[in-house]
């Protein structure tokens, strides 16, 4: 038993506000790291598992504590330290390794001021000995010019490469237990895929004992040796790696498990249909298709900042795109952050007016700023944004929220009004009773739905569909999916559905066109993305989709290198 | 430039997400912390003292009771007498019901103002919004306590142009916090939502934007409620201010401040006074939940 | 010496002419220089020592120029930089200064003897040329002198040989030599019109001036009385906020204060090394009841105000017995043309309800302007308030800013506050604040009886008779004249108790303004 | 430094229109003031002649816009006129009071910001801790007491029982670092009391922001200390929104100071633009206002600047 690193028994963490009403955010939570294992803490948002991760460093967020149970890290009981051998215990023995290292780095210190710091101030090392060593890991986490980059700010250097300078100021002080809290969620896939190689090559070489919090069952999958389930601050389900998740006994697990493989198994469906559709549809293509298409963009630039002369903008986000949208259809946008996959959505809606480029919708002329469109075009296109928390305004009732478009676009008032909530309600699967709710009442899923049915009121021809499901949890990043997809067949709507996750795209588009730093590089029915002759970084996006077996990390071979270093410069 | 993709892995904790200040009224109200507990206790009393004090209050405000000038506290005059031998306690009740009355009036003003400029300069095109900032800078640039004095000279001082004056000399600041906070709510997607909705900038004004503004502008409106109790004082110093026999409690200080060094009850009670209502006013507003408050 | 110095006992004597009287002012003047000389020599004052004195205003419109001076701050600079022709004895008399004598046959033409070895801070001597100057610039517009009004009396002033000087007024007016004696009235160099600084032939010499801030002045070792003044140094500041003032002194930053609150005196005299002077004077404050606007100009309404005014509570609330009961006349007990015989107006508010009823004015609404500008009448209109309205009449006061109060406020609208300083005659008190045509005849009462014994009095040179018309002016002001006078205010200085040579001259604080060549500082 | 640049030329561009705005503000409310300077140089004494002569001499017969323009092109070529009631030119005036106003207030910052700066930054250390609440509370009471009582408790304590302390200030003819303490101590305290409270709420609440940010607890996950974290952590990135305070502050401290010149017979600015008010004085209550409006706003720049400067973000830009 002396092998394990780290022994958690009965952790209980509460609220600490009001003792009436505490609420148990981990109950009894019990495990243990062998020496030089990943264990991976599983679990959806609200499971609790970054708690349980931070208590392991003897720290709680404020307004919680530590009620119960006992933490053991390398023979040290943790919640027994006294506040000067905490700080100790930080600097020695636990270190972390943050979900944003954008955030969590100080954005007015030099990077090498902040990775040898505590080494430094816990007089670990002298100052030349800690940057020597933070050089070594620079250069063996394969960042770039290892030597100087530490002299640069947080802001001059990109997501990936601060997320492994976060793991080298981690592995400073060579510690016994590393905690990664979802190191790679706030990736692009493509950056993912090289972190994470990165990660599991550290762990290998240096033997590390880990715990891996994560909510991505493929992730875990490459890297972690044992999993841990937890829902509800409660252990559903532990045991190796494979055998959880390839055989779950906890229903709990099996359902979080078919969430991955189901949507896996979906897309691999779709694909399928797709294929066929593309098939059927090219059959009877002349018959059924509308002479016009729904929406087509013609050569559009658009970016902010300043005009210059020849009315380029001074910065571009995108140069010269041009797209089709089927009456009916569904258009996938791909692409990683900087690739303008945003500023297409608000160009369409005309927040971002275009510098050139024409919009036509239903044969049309669309005005560039929507403040110059009729209000039956406004009508026609309705956007659901990424975050549905931002979207919905705070301070007002669901119904009143809903209520406005129908009011604006229809005049419509009193009960005819409320029966319309009522159906939009039932339409997007929420109870009629959340009509006087409002959104801090409600749930991520549920705030999405409520934007959804919001659009739906203006019964639009289109939705412009801006990474409607990345915050959101899997399951429920799912249903939505399967919402959007019943309404498309039921109300005959159209979708541009803009995306970084290839995966919900093949869920729910027939068609994908894929942005690389503002321009179109590849479009074309859904199966182009399978195909081999698409363009080399459509491949590597596809490519790069984690999948939920073991010793995929190793097959993945595509990186971003591979595509040039120039291309990469120009994302930026 | 596309926004990260950043999934709420951290929602253990409630969501303390920037914009969402409104989400207090959301939320099942928290019961107050002991320093807001104490602020609303002391903040009441001021308001039931102006509201019911004068009914009760034994002697009409101007009137000569006594000839001992600065009399101690007795049993006949619990508060003592003033510098003309008048009842301490009766000037102190209606000082009050100036006080609250005025500089509450005043901060409302201000800050009701403050946040309609700062909306319109926000909605309006871009020389509405230079008009606007020019303006109301050079309001901001003149010292407040010069600028009233200027104020009182020219109009007077009767209660309105007082009250004028008041909220002239802090509206700026409440524009530029409103602006700001206006500035901020522009740029959320729910606005946004409105705008390609094809919403009117009154509605967006209104009702998109104002009702997530009220609580941080409520907690400026503290601040500038106790800056227009100590501005009152300060024109009272300067010999302007609420006109004889009435007097805010500043005045009464002022005109007591000889009574000062043998102690008397008629200056001391009345600092008392400004002291528990300006801090009662603040502990309150500060102790209200505030956006990702975790004090 | 009986209580008025050697002067009155020719001026009693009716047979004499003023031109021997006036004489008699040159030797008793001379005499009472020298006696008052020696009398303070056998106390022994010191030569040496500063002082620092507060007054009780400064501002940017502090002035060297005795012409312009305006307040008591710039009168105390302008006495301690410059001498008139003659100086105001405690009794409010002319004593000789720059001018040994004053003559005049017919109180029209005067001829004015000069000083002989007199010189200006610059080391010039003073002749007949700088005073001409100084007299005649006064009527000038472009001076904007003070006492234009006063002024104007003088038709011309030429000099008459090296060390003489004729006055001519455009009438008689026997007061001459006590209004030269003036602040105004100080001689300045011939030519002087850049008052940045100051060249006088006073007993200091003026350092360094800085508007609002302070005057400093220093010793003039050739001062054209022998042996005085005896301070080394005087730093002149003005500080408007008393409870500053007299605390700076407690703390031992100031030497000597004036515009002491009667609520300070206690404290000040429990102090220990601090004392009060007080001086009965003529300073009031009083109630203007306008003559020309309804309703104030009813004569029910007017007498019933002055029932109305509580004169007891007044001086106990407002000035802490620190003044005198005033009649609704402006002659103090302590001017020598006090009329004793008018019986003394009580507070009835009875007789006052019955009054306002009588004029129909029960339930009138009338707003009051007071302000810092006039000395407590702000205390004084609250108090006026509480018993106007025990006998059924609102009256709202109005607190109105000091400035623009005297150019807006008083004498424009019905009801106001005027605050009249001493004034070294009575002519000059009635015939400024009075007669009919006066510009600022505060009440715009207008009385041709008054009006004519104003004019007989100024030329009559018989005291008695003199003084019998003043009796039956005050007598007609106190009847009909609608201003209301409680009070005669005390001017109450403060000072170290090491400061001597201290004795009152009734015209205002400070000795009159004079203290600057009395003054010495004990060790 | 090229963003600076441009701001800089922005913000002045932008504050010539302030100004200008300012001194008309001033102007329309200056001629709706009762009385003009004739009048009230002769108070009591303002008989119609006197009155006329002495607007002649001070060149008052003319229009005020016109002289409202004559002032404004005097300002602009460099000399702002001449004072109605005294005659000296206004820059002379301005010359011997505003290093006056410029001393007290940079004796009050040098004590003042510390004293802020201090009580703010402990306070968010140990936020919501008795400490932090006795502190927050104190610099509250500090401010909710009006300043004329502050500065009068001062006096009577220290400069009239205790003698310690000077209860005036007066121009010092040989300034010794005792005499100055003296006389500034009082002063300088009575003034801090008004300025300590804002400048250290803002620092508090500036930090507090900076602490609830990720790199502030993963700065405490790494084993940072909590004064660490607030020193050199959190501090760093709040100097734009404490050094945007502590400028507010100290514009306050060069026109806001009028009754601590009064009580002290302070010879600062404040006192003469009260002055100018007072005697109806319009070129130097426009110059007076001239000043202070260019100093808040040169002392808001100058704190945008350091933000700008304090943000490596920026900086590079």
């Amino acid at each position: 038993m002396s092998s394990h690193q780290v022994r958690v028994s009965n952790l209980r963490v509460v609220t600490s506000d009001a003792a009436d009403r505490a609420a148990v955010l981990v109950k009894d939570v019990s495990f243990t790291i062998p020496r030089g294992e990943v264990l991976a803490l599983i679990g959806e948002s609200g499971s609790g598992k970054t708690t349980v991760a931070l208590a392991l460093l003897g720290h709680t967020r404020a307004g919680c504590r530590i009620a119960g149970g006992s933490i053991e890290v390398a023979g040290t009981d943790v919640l027994a330290l006294g506040s000067r051998q905490i700080l100790d215990h930080r600097r020695r023995r636990v270190a972390y390794i943050a979900q944003s290292a954008a955030a969590a780095f100080n954005p007015a210190r030099r990077i090498m001021d902040q990775v040898t710091e505590t080494t430094v101030v816990g007089r670990l090392m002298t100052r030349n000995a800690a940057r020597e060593k933070a050089v070594e890991l620079f250069r063996s986490l394969a960042l770039p010019d290892p030597h100087r980059i530490g002299e640069r700010y947080p802001h001059q250097v990109s997501g990936g490469q601060l997320q492994r300078l976060l793991a080298a100021m981690a592995l400073m002080s060579d510690p016994e237990l590393v905690i990664f809290d979802e190191p790679t969620t706030a990736l692009d896939v493509t950056t993912q895929v090289e972190v994470l190689r990165e990660f599991k090559r550290l762990i290998q070489e240096r033997g590390t004992t880990a715990l891996y919090v994560s909510h991505d069952l493929a992730v875990v999958a490459q890297l972690a040796d044992r999993v841990v389930v937890l829902n509800s601050g409660e252990v559903r389900e532990s045991g190796p790696t494979m055998r959880v998740l390839g055989t779950p006994t906890d229903s709990y697990t099996r359902s979080l498990v078919a969430a991955a493989t189901g949507r896996e198994a979906v897309c691999a469906l779709r694909r399928e249909v797709a294929i066929a559709a593309s098939v059927g549809v090219s059959g009877r293509g002349d018959l059924s298709e509308p002479l016009e298409p729904l929406l087509s963009v013609d050569g559009l630039t658009a970016g902010y900042g300043k005009v210059d002369a020849e009315g380029f903008p001074s910065a571009i986000a995108l140069r010269d795109v041009s797209l089709v949208v089927k009456r009916g259809g569904a258009l996938g946008v791909i692409g990683e952050s900087g690739s303008g996959k945003s500023t297409l959505a608000r160009a369409l809606a005309g927040i971002v007016a275009p510098a050139f480029g024409t919009l036509r919708l239903e044969g049309q002329l669309l005005e560039a700023r929507m403040e110059r469109r009729p209000r039956k075009q406004l009508r026609r296109i309705q956007i659901v944004f990424q975050h549905a928390d931002a979207a919905l305004n705070p301070a007002h009732t669901v119904a009143h929220i809903l209520s406005r478009p129908l009011k604006l676009y229809f005049g419509m008032h009193g009960t005819e009004r409320n029966e319309r909530i009522a159906r939009l309600l039932d339409l997007v699967h929420l109870d009629r009773s959340m009509a006087a709710r409002r959104p801090p009442e409600l749930s991520g899923g549920q705030k999405q739905r409520v934007n959804l049915a919001r659009a739906l009121a203006a019964e639009p021809a289109l939705i412009l569909c801006d990474e409607v499901t990345s915050a959101l949890d899997a399951a429920v990043g799912a249903a939505i999916l399967e919402l959007m997809a019943e309404l498309r067949r039921e109300l005959g709507l159209s979708y541009v559905f803009i995306s970084h996750d290839v995966s919900a795209i093949r869920a729910i588009c027939d068609e994908v066109t894929v942005l690389y730093a503002g321009q179109v590089v590849d479009s074309g029915p859904l199966r182009r993305l399978d195909d081999p002759a698409a363009h080399p970084y459509t491949r590597l996006l596809v490519s790069c989709v984690p999948e939920m077996r073991s010793g995929w990390l190793e097959d993945a071979p595509a990186t971003l290198g591979q595509l040039g270093t120039a291309r990469l410069d120009a994302s930026r | 430039m596309s926004p990260f993709v950043t999934p709420e892995t951290r929602s253990e904790i409630p969501a303390t997400k920037p914009g969402a200040a409104a989400t207090v009224t959301g939320r099942k109200r928290k019961s107050l912390p002991l320093s807001g507990r104490i602020g609303l206790v002391m903040v009441l009393f001021w308001v039931a003292v102006a509201l019911v004090g004068p009914l009760i209050a034994p002697h009409a405000p101007g009137a000569v009771v006594s000839n001992k000038v600065f009399g101690p506290m007795s049993l006949r005059f619990p508060m003592g007498t003033d510098y003309l031998g008048r009842d301490m306690l009766s000037r102190v009740i209606f000082g009050a019901q100036y006080t609250v009355g005025l500089a509450l009036a005043a901060a409302v003003m201000a800050s009701a103002s403050g946040t309609v400029l700062g909306l319109l300069a926000t909605i309006s095109g871009r020389w509405v919004e230079e008009i606007l900032s020019r303006l109301l800078d050079a309001l901001i640039c003149v010292p407040s306590t010069i600028f009233a004095l200027v104020m009182v000279a020219a109009f007077g001082s009767s209660l309105p142009f007082l009250l004028l004056t008041a909220a002239l000399s802090y509206v700026a600041g409440a524009f530029r916090i409103a602006r700001s906070l206006a500035v901020n709510l522009s740029v959320q997607e729910y606005v946004q939502a409105a705008r390609v909705r094809g919403e009117g900038r009154l509605h967006i004004a209104c009702v998109e934007m104002l009702p997530n503004m009220i609580h941080p502008m409520l907690a400026d409106f503290g601040l500038r409620f106790m800056f227009i109790v100590l501005m009152l004082s300060g024109l009272s110093f300067l010999g302007l201010g609420v006109q004889p026999p009435a007097a805010d409690l500043g005045s009464l200080i002022r005109e007591n401040l000889s009574g000062l060094d043998n102690g008397a009850p008629a200056v001391l009670l009345p600092a008392i006074a400004v002291a528990t209502l300006t801090i009662g006013v603040n502990l309150l507003i500060d102790s209200l939940p505030q956006r990702g408050d975790d004090a | 010496m009986n209580h008025s110095p050697t002067t009155k006992a020719p001026a009693q004597d009716a047979g004499l002419s003023r031109r021997q009287v006036l004489r008699g002012f040159a030797a008793a003047g001379a005499l009472a220089a020298t006696s008052q000389f020696s009398v303070a020599r056998a106390e022994g004052p010191r030569v040496g020592g500063r002082i620092r004195v507060a007054s009780v205003l400064s501002s940017i419109a502090d002035t060297l120029d005795p012409a312009r001076g305006a307040l008591s701050t710039d009168y105390t600079r302008h006495y301690m930089i410059y001498s008139g022709l003659t100086q105001f004895d405690s009794r409010l008399e002319a004593k000789p200064g720059l001018a040994t004598s004053i003559e005049s046959d017919d109180a029209t033409l005067w001829t004015v003897k000069l000083r002989a070895g007199v010189e200006f801070h610059d080391g010039k001597p003073l002749t007949p040329a700088d005073v001409v100057y100084s007299l005649l610039r006064l009527k000038d517009p472009a001076t904007g002198s003070q006492v234009l009004a006063i002024a104007s009396q003088i038709a011309d002033v030429r000099a008459t040989g090296p060390l003489e000087v004729q006055i001519r007024l455009s009438a008689p007016n026997v007061d001459l030599p006590v209004i030269l004696a003036d602040s105004h009235f100080l001689i300045v160099q011939y030519g002087a019109a850049d008052f940045r600084t100051a060249i006088g032939t006073g007993p200091y010499s003026c350092v360094d001036f800085n508007p609002g801030v302070r005057t400093l002045a220093r010793r003039n070792p050739n001062y054209w009385k022998p042996g005085k003044p005896y301070l080394e140094q005087i730093e002149l500041v003005g500080i408007s906020d008393e409870s500053s003032r007299v605390n700076a002194m407690l703390a031992g930053d100031l030497q000597l204060i004036n515009g002491v609150n009667p609520r300070s005196v206690q404290r000040i005299r429990s102090s220990s090394g601090y004392t009060v002077h007080e001086t009965p004077s003529g300073l009031y404050t009083d109630l203007v009841m306008r003559q020309d606007s309804r309703p104030t100009n009813d004569p029910d309404f007017v007498l019933a105000m002055k029932y109305l005014l509580n004169r007891d509570e007044i001086l106990q609330a407002v000035f802490l017995g620190h003044a005198v009961l005033a009649n609704d006349q402006p002659v103090p007990p302590s001017s020598r043309y006090y009329c004793p015989d008018i019986p003394q107006r009580q507070y009835d508010p009875d007789k006052g309800r019955f009054l306002l009823r009588k004029a129909g004015l029960g339930q009138t609404h009338l707003a009051m302007y007071a302000s810092p500008a006039a000395e407590r009448s702000v205390d004084i209109a609250t108090l006026v308030q509480e018993s106007a309205t025990s006998a059924g009449l609102a009256l709202q006061v109005n607190r109105v800013p000091a400035d623009g109060y005297w150019s807006n406020c008083w004498m424009k609208h019905p009801l106001t506050f005027g605050n009249i300083n001493p004034r070294p005659t009575v002519d000059m008190l009635f015939s400024t604040f009075f007669q009919s045509d006066s510009p600022l005849n505060e009440s715009g009462w207008r009385d041709a009886r008054f009006d004519a014994l104003l004019l007989s009095a100024r030329s009559e040179r018989n005291e008695s008779r003199r003084k019998q018309m003043y009796w039956d002016m005050q007598k007609r002001v106190h009847e009909s004249c609608g201003v209301g006078i409680p009070a005669f205010i005390n001017l109450i200085d403060a000072c170290d108790r090491r400061l001597k040579g201290y004795f009152p001259i009734p015209i205002g604080g400070l000795m009159g303004y004079n203290f600057a060549e009395h003054v010495w500082l004990d060790d | 430094m090229q963003v600076i640049l441009r701001l800089i030329l922005k913000r002045l561009a932008a504050a010539a229109l302030t100004l200008l705005l300012v001194s008309v503000i001033v102007f329309t409310i200056t001629s709706l003031l009762p009385g003009d300077a004739a009048q009230t140089a002769l108070g009591q004494n303002a008989t119609p002649a006197a009155v006329a002569a002495l607007r002649l001499k001070l060149g008052l017969d003319e229009p005020a816009i016109l002289r409202y323009l004559h002032w404004l092109s005097g300002l602009l070529s460099g000399h702002p006129g001449y004072s109605y009631s005294d005659g000296l030119p206004v820059s002379a005036l301005i010359a011997k009071r505003l290093p006056e106003s410029l001393l007290l207030a940079a004796a009050t910052a040098v004590v003042s910001v510390p004293i802020a700066l201090t009580f703010g930054i402990l306070a968010a250390m140990y936020r919501g801790s008795m400490l932090d609440r006795t502190l927050s509370t104190t610099a509250l009471a500090m401010v909710a007491v009006p300043e004329f009582l502050v500065a009068t408790v001062g006096v009577l304590i220290f400069a009239v029982k205790l003698r310690w302390v000077s209860a005036l200030t007066f121009e010092l003819d040989h300034p010794s670092l005792r005499e100055f303490l003296r006389g500034y101590t009082l002063p300088v305290l009575s003034l801090c009391f008004a300025v300590v409270a804002q400048m250290a709420r803002m620092t508090r609440a500036a930090i507090v922001d900076q602490l609830r940010q990720p790199y502030a607890e993963m700065a405490a996950l790494k084993g940072v200390s909590t004064s660490r974290i607030v020193l050199t952590h959190a501090l760093p990135n709040a100097v734009g929104p404490i050094v945007n305070a502590i400028a507010l502050s100290l514009s306050f401290l060069l026109g806001g100071t009028i009754i601590v010149e009064t009580i002290f017979d302070y010879p600062g600015i404040a006192r003469l633009m009260v002055d100018a008010v007072s005697y109806r004085d319009m070129p130097v209550l426009q110059t007076c206002a001239m000043i202070f409006s260019a100093a808040y706003l040169g002392l808001v720049l100058i704190a945008d600047v350091c933000a700008i400067l304090s943000n490596p973000k920026l900086r590079r830009q």
